[in-house]
């Protein structure tokens, strides 16, 4: 009935579905890596292009000596996952158990027929050492599943979001793994299993074998009879001790060795009774491998797509430049890292503008946040203006430092995924603030902060909470109009074409703050194209903090000006 | 001996009634000339507070000019709105002033109609956080600032525009008088001493301050009071709403918020003769003491610039008010002359810049019935019209507009208070339509220019340059040009010359003295006044 | 021994003079005083000589109520020492007057900033305004001004689009009738064509590079026909200027000569270029821009300086202080609504009564502002006085125009008087407080 | 000697032979650079909000302080912008209450306790011109050199303290260490133009053209920098840009670490000066 039971033609189909849907799906993603928009480049390079050249990359590294590092690579990066490893302990640990262990399990458990079977001519599951091994293994993944979920219940925050995908992942596997070790430790206790292997492996010529063999195994393996109507004397044990050598220990490692199985079926023995009737053993046989037929269908459309990607990623990165990046495969690597990121946090962990972050409040300034947002980008959703705008705040803030690319566990060249998500920003209209304040000059910027009125001074508020140069008379009447800051000034040497000539100079901008008219300065190209090289402020006669009254400038102006939407058109001052 | 010129009638004074006067005149269709012996708002009319009075200040002693402001003042607000900001007033009292007349003040404005509303002296420094914590007490009010300049720019443009004509520099040396009427009026330029006649069917004395004087030439004594006022004008705008003390009218208790500067004033001096005045140390040393009681930044802060004016109060039949000039009514009075034997000869003066237009309405009244005129007057009704080259001295207007156009090829003539060439050549334009020639104290009084923190040093050379540039200067004016145009600014800041506006001053000397050895040739310019 | 580095001086270090102020006098009072190997340090603003026309005066006017113009600068000053006797004149020899202004004028001409004078006789200027300035000692790059004036010589003064404080025009045209044949003609600056505004100083900077002076030349040559110089706003350059009047000289075929303008000019960022760039190497250590906060007094007589740097306020001790720290400009007076003050040593300041008798009422007024003549007074070795007459501290030196009783504006002796005090301040520290071994005792 | 290596964002990417060098040069003096999980020195962001920018600086000075350590960096906008913030948070008592009460969730604080230093104040001050000319073995002598101070570490000079901000000598003082000539150039003390690059490209490029143009007329063969921004806009851009344009006339740039690395025969692999765009021909 066993054999019945494992063939069933209705659990075959259900595999081989699974295993349709999981290869159609790591099919369909893999070939999106070659048709989304990544980069710049996009539009540029026809997917055919992509693909060949792909191709052309991948058949020019076979045949050359980088293999060698590849194979280096593989086994550190990829199986010893040394990236984790140097960052963080405990995570490699979780992470080592869990792959390690269920990957095991999958070779030598869940594919034994196919693999250990031809291995090891005399295996059999209940017998040791696999019996050990596979309560071992499943130890190790729900181990690493528990520091997983004890991670994430610790260190909440933006630096380690947990959304569905992670909780689907871990949940399948322990599903996976404790159905496993339940079903186990059912069988043990359980009489139909004891009497379908009794009708099938002995050959009784004494009725009270049978008792005997009971009395054996309800001592050695804990099974359970609804009927014991047989007294255990010694010599009845050792009748059965010596049945049970015949027929069954050739397949049957003491349970103990099951050392997660046989104590969870003591645990359930009370219930064995009823558990046997309402044959719990086939039932969770069932859920065991149905979640591991969906965690197989699912695969590609999870977290454990990382599975593929990661491996994919870290070996192509792991041999190239991140320095001089080939823009023919650009794209098609990016898609790719795209998907091998699984939301670790280590990169926003090592942000350098993190503190920025801890201002601003604006989580598009952290790495991971980032690729997300790239992750939706490239899948073309439609984005809202204002959302753009915080977008490329985050994008241009990040200094290109470098430091996260160092510390991807995936080995994502995150270096290049900003700079070509920079590019491709500012193409979409977002580029740094420098440029587009540019849009407009000064006074068109002030009609415009003349209709936001509202949102200016809480604006203003946080800028003066520390120093208010702009708004005390006291700072700038000193100015006795020398034009000295002027003079010095090499940004209006360097001006030479007479539309930005047509703009303020230091002095003036003395000048209009004293007149009372501020929010001509905040967008005017003096401001903006400020080279911060104190020569103003260094030679003013009068002590003037030229220079910093251009810094606090600009922090005011940005302040209003990015709660102003550009594309609105305003009504003109009519002065 | 000079030409003799025609019209109907011949105003004599550039003030705001004197233009308000021929702006209402020539709406009715009546023609005329007005003689100026300086330049518009020389007088009193260019030297005040700026302030159009919702009344409050002469609710408790002058019920009829507290009623007058409040309705002219609508007038003003509606029809003239750009030669108006509409600042709004606080009343507030400190320490030590008057309770009883804080508990009357709502009284007192409510029998004259001045809408008033009392608000917590915490309420009143969140509106005005430069005011004093010895505030005790507050009101609203609705007094709002004015441009006296633009304003008589304005009136005086459009009755050009229409059959007026100006004479600007032009001094009333004598009336010819034969049976009982003003056949002829001798007047001449005081700058080229050419003398010259104007006959007119009536003539009107707007002279203000000088109006005694006019008078007198026509042989006509009349009983005018002379108050001096003196205000401080300082570097930046410290109040957003016009302050005033709230207390019977008295000395430096009122705070104007003019564009991008405050002004802190008046005095109220009795003097004999009301030309070749000037603001004296004293003067400001008691402004700045009494103004700082209601806002003590005005200590501190820095003032650009002081001047003053002469109020004429007109005592006709009130000697027994006695001397004291804050008493004297503000009130206007309209004499017709031929009382004392001179038809065509009417005296209108008194007053004060709110009833500006009143004044002239009631004076044209008279003189149209002299003449038999039956038209009505528009100015009650009909909106003052703006001008492109009336507008520059409007504070700030000139930045807005320079970067406003981003015109490639527009200079800034003026830092301080950044005033572009766009400016002064639209002022050359408008003086040259009366055919005269620009001197840099038209251009100042009629832009911004030297009116800004370095009072001249460094935009009074660039102006001179770029009246050479443009040719308007030859030879020698230049030197001699600049020197009344300093001298001009000197009688404002010399009062008030202490800490940043010492530094500033030294440093002017010593560029025109210490480089350009401007005084050795002083001889050059001419002794005004 | 290594020369102290404003980065890395030793705090205990005591100084023998300590000047404070970067004026023309503060500039004169350490170059001299580390000419005479004397351990210096001075404190200042950045700014100091930011204002100075760059023409330096010694005596032209006096009495200066009737305007009179002296040729001779030392008959002026003769006569003012009779007539004067409290102007600071008075109190030094003509020879030492003579020796400071070549001392200086040396330092000048060895840093590549030629300066020209002659002994006994002022010079008639040109200036922006079109007025004659009378001055003494002028920049090697105005000196052919002079001649073309006195000749009155065919000459074209060559202005520029935008540089909106010089008129050729205005100065051809204010000149008109004593010198005829004075042409102007304006140009665009090569690189700022269609610029509405142009800055004298990056000007020079651009004249620096020899394409800019060749395209300028390019622009002005086809005018040059018949004039015999060739005048231009002082804007010849900051640090080449002698380099740069020739090469344009080359390119031109007749002298130039630079005009001078209102400040801040360049001739003004030229002397602060000069001081800041060369004192330093000779040995000076300057805190720029640190003003001296308060100063003590030690027992043996040594001050002990706070220069104020946002915390971490320097103590400097010297074994004299040299004060030239200017009239108001240069924050070495100040003033409120009642008196005049001397905002560091609070030493007493001689001045008018009252306010009222500050400022004269017409701003040109040949006799000058009594405010000029307002200072501090001083003995014969310039050591700061009391109402009394007596010395405040025997190692307090004043010099500059921070002096009572002169008005250099109007006399025309700024700089002479500048170098003169200054001179005569350091010689009375030594006289004072160095032995015959050149030893500095305490 | 022992200093923390502030690094700054530029190094490890765009000029990693800086960092190498500067490793390199300060190890034969025994100088100990330890690195530690620094983040940006505010600088980029002082532009557009205040509060972030201090933090930043605040955050790496309070992990020097941690350590006891003085922090050394070899960019003078970093440099500046530690001094700033350390500048800012001394003058106000509020602005330091509230950016430790945001350090000290990660149990930091800000003391002001640990020195801000650059590369050459360190070398010039604390290791000393004596040793500096003692180590060198190949002196630098047909090379004539424009020393390009930058702006940041310049002024404000009394909050920098750097140099005497008018008349700077320290950077001729070391270069003159290597046997190389120093010329007096008149632009010496203006700016790269690289805080402008990116944001307005002609203004940058103009600004360093001018100093370039001015450079090789006052005779220089190079413009040596001792700043992560400097060097990458005199070398990096000024080369891609005269490739991109072909302009004749490029005038190379060198780090004073490669310059100083080369006088003491440090090995090219550490100081990297095939990494620069633009060649020294007298190097060859």
């Amino acid at each position: 009935m066993e054999k019945t039971l494992l063939g069933s033609p209705f659990l075959y189909a259900l595999l081989y579905v699974s295993i349709g849907i999981s290869l159609a799906g790591i099919i369909f993603r893999i070939t999106r890596w070659f048709v989304v928009d990544t980069g710049p480049e996009a539009g540029l390079i026809p997917v055919k292009k992509r693909a060949a050249s792909v191709l052309k990359g991948m058949a020019s590294f076979v045949f050359s000596l980088k293999i060698l590092k590849m194979f280096k690579v593989f086994i550190f990066e990829v199986l010893l996952q040394s990236r984790i490893l140097t960052k963080d302990f405990i995570r490699w640990i979780m992470h080592f158990c869990i792959f390690f262990g269920f990957t095991m399990l999958l070779l030598m458990h869940a594919l034994d027929k196919i693999i250990t079977k031809n291995v090891f001519t005399d295996y059999f599951p209940t017998i040791d050492p696999f019996q050990f091994l596979r309560n071992l293994f499943g130890l190790m993944v729900i181990f690493g599943v528990g520091i997983a979920v004890y991670r994430r219940i610790r260190s909440r925050g933006s630096f380690l979001a947990t959304r569905y995908a992670d909780r689907y992942a871990l949940v399948i596997l322990a599903v996976i793994i404790v159905s496993g070790f339940l079903e186990e430790g059912v069988k043990m206790i359980s009489e139909n299993a004891f009497n379908r292997m009794v009708n099938t492996y002995l050959y009784p010529d004494d009725p009270e074998d049978v008792d005997a063999l009971k009395a054996f195994s309800s001592k050695q393996y804990g099974t359970v009879f609804s009927s014991a109507k047989f007294n255990t004397s010694p010599k009845l044990l050792a009748k059965g001790e010596m049945l049970n050598k015949q027929a069954c220990a050739s397949c049957h490692a003491p349970a103990k060795t099951a050392f997660i199985s046989y104590p969870a079926s003591r645990l359930i023995k009370p219930f064995a009774v009823t558990l046997n009737k309402t044959r719990a053993d086939i039932w969770l046989y069932y859920l065991h491998v149905l979640a591991c037929f969906i965690g197989l269908a699912y695969l590609p459309f999870s977290k454990f797509f990382h599975l593929i990607a990661d491996p994919l990623t870290i070996a192509v990165n792991g041999v190239s430049d991140p320095r001089n990046v080939d823009p023919s495969t650009a794209l098609t690597r990016r898609a790719m890292e795209l998907d091998a990121c699984t939301e670790c946090g280590t990169c926003s962990r090592y942000c350098s503008v993190s503190p920025v972050f801890t201002m601003l409040h604006n989580t598009e300034i952290l790495p991971m946040h980032k690729i997300l947002t790239l992750k939706r980008l490239s899948s073309g959703k439609k984005i809202g203006n204002a959302q753009m705008m915080t977008i490329s705040e985050g994008a241009f803030i990040c200094t290109t430092c470098f430091k996260c690319t160092e510390v991807c566990p995936a080995g994502i060249n995150l270096q290049d995924q900003w700079l070509s998500s920079r590019e491709l920003l500012s193409e979409m209209g977002h580029p740094l603030p420098h440029v587009w304040l540019k849009k407009f000059n000064a006074s068109e910027w002030s009609d415009r902060m003349r209709e936001n009125e509202s949102t200016q001074n809480e604006a203003d508020e946080g800028i003066v909470r520390y120093n208010n140069l702009t708004g005390d008379s006291n700072v700038f009447a000193l100015c006795i109009q020398c034009q000295t800051c002027t003079n010095v000034c090499s940004v209006v040497a360097a001006r030479t074409d007479p539309r930005d000539a047509v703009d303020i100079t230091p002095h003036k901008i003395m000048n209009l703050l004293r007149l009372g008219l501020h929010d001509l300065t905040l967008g005017s190209r003096m401001v903006w194209d400020c080279v911060t090289c104190y020569q103003c402020q260094e030679n003013c006669p009068q002590g003037i903090r030229v220079t910093d009254i251009i810094y606090e400038l600009k922090n005011k102006a940005y302040a209003h000006f990015k709660k102003i939407d550009r594309s609105a058109a305003v009504k003109e001052d009519p002065c | 001996m000079g030409i003799t010129l025609q019209t109907q009638v011949l105003i004599i004074g550039g003030g705001a009634t004197g233009t308000a006067l021929a702006r209402d005149l020539s709406l009715r269709g009546v023609q005329s000339i007005l003689a100026e012996k300086d330049d518009l708002n020389a007088g009193a009319s260019g030297s005040n507070h700026g302030l159009l009075h919702s009344g409050g200040r002469y609710v408790s002693n002058d019920q009829d000019s507290a009623r007058e402001c409040k309705l002219e003042g609508d007038i003003i607000k509606k029809l003239m709105p750009q030669c108006v900001e509409n600042t709004g007033g606080l009343f507030v009292a400190v320490q030590g002033d008057d309770e009883r007349y804080i508990t009357d003040f709502p009284s007192y404005c409510a029998a004259c109609g001045v809408p008033c509303t009392r608000i917590t002296p915490g309420e009143a420094r969140q509106l005005e956080p430069n005011l004093s914590h010895a505030v005790i007490a507050a009101y609203k009010v609705d007094d709002a600032s004015i441009d006296p300049f633009k304003l008589s720019l304005l009136n005086m443009s459009q009755a050009v525009s229409i059959s007026s004509r100006l004479m600007r520099r032009t001094k009333v040396i004598g009336f010819d008088i034969q049976n009982k009427k003003i056949a002829r009026v001798a007047l001449r330029n005081v700058d080229t001493g050419k003398e010259l006649y104007i006959q007119a069917d009536q003539v009107v004395n707007c002279s203000g301050a000088w109006s005694k004087q006019v008078c007198e030439l026509a042989g006509i004594e009349i009983k005018i009071l002379y108050s001096k006022g003196t205000l401080l004008v300082t570097n930046d705008r410290i109040n957003h709403r016009i302050i005033n003390r709230l207390r019977r009218p008295s000395d430096a208790d009122i705070l104007v918020p003019g564009g991008t500067v405050s002004i802190i004033g008046t005095t109220s001096i009795q003097i004999e003769n009301p030309d070749d005045i000037h603001p004296t140390v004293e003067e400001t040393d008691m402004i700045v003491r009494e103004g700082a009681a209601m806002v003590p930044v005005l200590e501190r802060t820095r003032y650009v610039r002081a001047y003053c004016g002469v109020r004429p109060l007109f005592l006709g039949g009130m000697e027994e008010r006695g001397k004291d000039a804050r008493a004297a009514s503000r009130g206007f009075a309209i004499l017709d002359h031929a009382r004392e034997g001179v038809e065509n000869f009417t005296t209108v003066t008194g007053g004060k810049l709110t009833t500006f237009r009143l004044m002239a309405e009631k004076t044209a009244d008279m003189v149209c019935g002299k003449m038999g005129v039956a038209r009505l007057c528009r100015t009650r009704t009909e909106p003052l019209p703006s001008t492109e080259e009336c507008q520059w001295t409007e504070p700030g207007l000139s930045p807005k507009k320079w970067m406003r156009s981003h015109n490639t090829d527009d200079i800034m003539i003026c830092e301080c208070e950044m005033v572009t060439k766009t400016a002064i050549d639209e002022t050359i334009v408008s003086l040259r339509n009366i055919n005269e020639k620009t001197s840099l104290t038209d251009i100042c009084m009629r832009t911004r220019i030297g009116r800004g923190a370095c009072q001249g040093a460094f935009c009074g050379t660039r102006a001179l340059a770029y009246l050479f540039e443009r040719g308007e200067h030859t030879a020698r004016e230049g030197l001699a040009d600049i020197g009344n145009f300093f001298q001009e600014r000197w009688k404002g800041i010399r009062s008030i010359l202490w800490g940043d506006q010492l530094i500033q001053a030294e440093l002017t000397e010593s560029i025109h003295c210490g480089l350009f050895d401007e005084e050795l040739y002083s001889s050059l310019e001419k002794i005004t006044d | 021994m290594a020369l102290p580095k404003s980065h890395n001086y030793d705090p205990k270090h005591v100084f023998d003079i300590m000047v404070i102020g970067s004026g023309i006098a503060g500039m004169a009072a350490s170059l001299f005083s580390i000419n005479r190997k004397l351990s210096t340090v001075q404190a200042g603003s950045a700014g100091g000589t930011l204002f100075t026309s760059g023409v330096l005066d010694l005596m032209a006017i006096h009495p200066i109520e009737e305007k009179k113009v002296w040729s001779n600068p030392w008959e002026a000053i003769a006569a003012l020492r009779d007539q004067a006797p409290l102007h600071p004149y008075a109190r030094i020899s003509d020879e030492d007057i003579h020796r400071a202004f070549e001392e200086m004028v040396s330092f000048l001409n060895s840093v590549g900033m030629n300066y020209r004078f002659e002994k006994s006789r002022n010079v008639r200027l040109i200036t922006s305004m079109g007025t004659i300035k009378h001055t003494y000692c002028v920049p090697e790059s105005m000196w052919h001004c002079i001649k073309a004036h006195e000749e009155k010589a065919p000459c074209l003064i060559i202005d520029f689009n935008g540089l909106r404080e010089f008129s050729g025009r205005q100065i051809s045209s204010t000149l008109q009738n004593e010198w005829p044949l004075l042409r102007s003609l304006r140009v665009s600056f090569p690189g700022t064509e269609g610029l509405n505004e142009v800055h004298p100083v990056h000007l020079a900077q651009a004249l620096e590079l020899s394409p800019v002076r060749e395209s300028l030349a390019a622009r002005i040559l086809p005018e040059i026909r018949n004039v015999r110089y060739a005048g231009f706003p002082a804007v010849l350059g900051i640090k080449k200027t002698p380099a740069i009047c020739a090469h344009l000289e080359k390119l031109l075929g007749v002298p130039v000569f630079e005009i001078p303008m209102m400040p801040a000019s360049v001739p003004g960022f030229r002397l602060k270029e000069v001081f800041d760039s060369s004192l330093p190497p000779k040995g000076l250590l300057r805190l720029i821009d640190k003003r001296v906060e308060s100063v003590t007094r030690l027992d043996n007589g040594n001050f002990i300086l706070n220069i104020g740097g946002p915390h971490q306020d320097q103590f400097i001790q010297a074994r004299g202080v040299i004060l030239a720290t200017g009239r108001f400009l240069g924050k070495g007076l100040m003033s409120d609504r009642k008196e005049i003050f001397e905002p560091l040593f609070r030493i007493p300041v001689w001045q008018p009564a009252n306010r009222v008798s500050w400022h004269r009422e017409r701003f040109l007024d040949p006799s000058g502002h009594p405010i000029n003549s307002a200072g501090i007074e001083v003995d014969d070795s310039f050591r700061a006085v009391d109402g009394t007459g007596k010395v405040i501290y025997d190692n307090l030196f004043i010099a500059g125009s921070i002096l009572a009783h002169q008005d250099w504006i109007r006399m025309k002796c700024g700089s002479g008087l500048a170098f003169a005090t200054a001179y005569a301040a350091v010689n009375a520290f030594i006289n004072n407080f160095v032995n015959s071994s050149g030893r500095v005792t305490a | 000697m022992k200093y923390a290596f502030f690094k700054g964002c530029k190094i490890p990417y765009y000029l990693e032979q800086y960092g190498t060098s500067t490793r390199a040069v300060l190890k034969t003096f025994g100088v100990r650079l330890i690195e530690l999980n620094f983040n940006c020195c505010g600088y980029p962001n002082r532009d557009l909000h205040f509060e972030s920018f201090i933090l930043s600086a605040a955050r790496n000075m309070a992990l020097a302080e941690k350590k006891n350590l003085d922090i050394l960096t070899p960019c003078k906008c970093c440099y500046g912008s530690l001094k700033h913030a350390s500048h800012f948070l001394h003058e106000n008592e509020m602005l330091r209450k509230d950016i430790n009460a945001v350090l000290s969730r990660e149990g930091l604080a800000w003391k002001g306790k640990s020195k801000v230093k650059h590369l050459l104040t360190v070398l010039c001050d604390d290791i000393g011109l004596p040793a500096i000319y003692a180590s060198i073995v190949k002196p630098l002598g047909e090379l004539t050199v424009a020393a390009h101070y930058g702006c940041h570490a310049l002024r404000p000079s009394n909050i920098v303290h750097f140099d005497d901000p008018l008349a700077p000598s320290i950077f001729e003082d070391l270069i003159a260490a290597t046997g190389a000539k120093t010329v007096d150039w008149p632009r010496r003390l203006d700016c790269c133009g690289n805080p402008l690059w990116g944001k307005n490209n002609a203004i940058s490029l103009s600004l360093m053209r001018t100093k370039v143009m001015d450079a090789s007329e006052s005779g220089a063969d190079c413009i040596c920098t001792a700043c992560t921004y400097c060097q990458l806009q005199f070398d990096q851009i000024q080369g891609s840009q005269a490739s991109a344009q072909n302009i004749p006339g490029t005038m190379p740039a060198i780090l004073y670490s490669q310059l100083l690395g080369i006088s003491m025969g440090l090995p090219e692999r550490l100081l990297g000066i095939k990494r620069n765009i633009i060649p020294i021909e007298k190097l060859k």
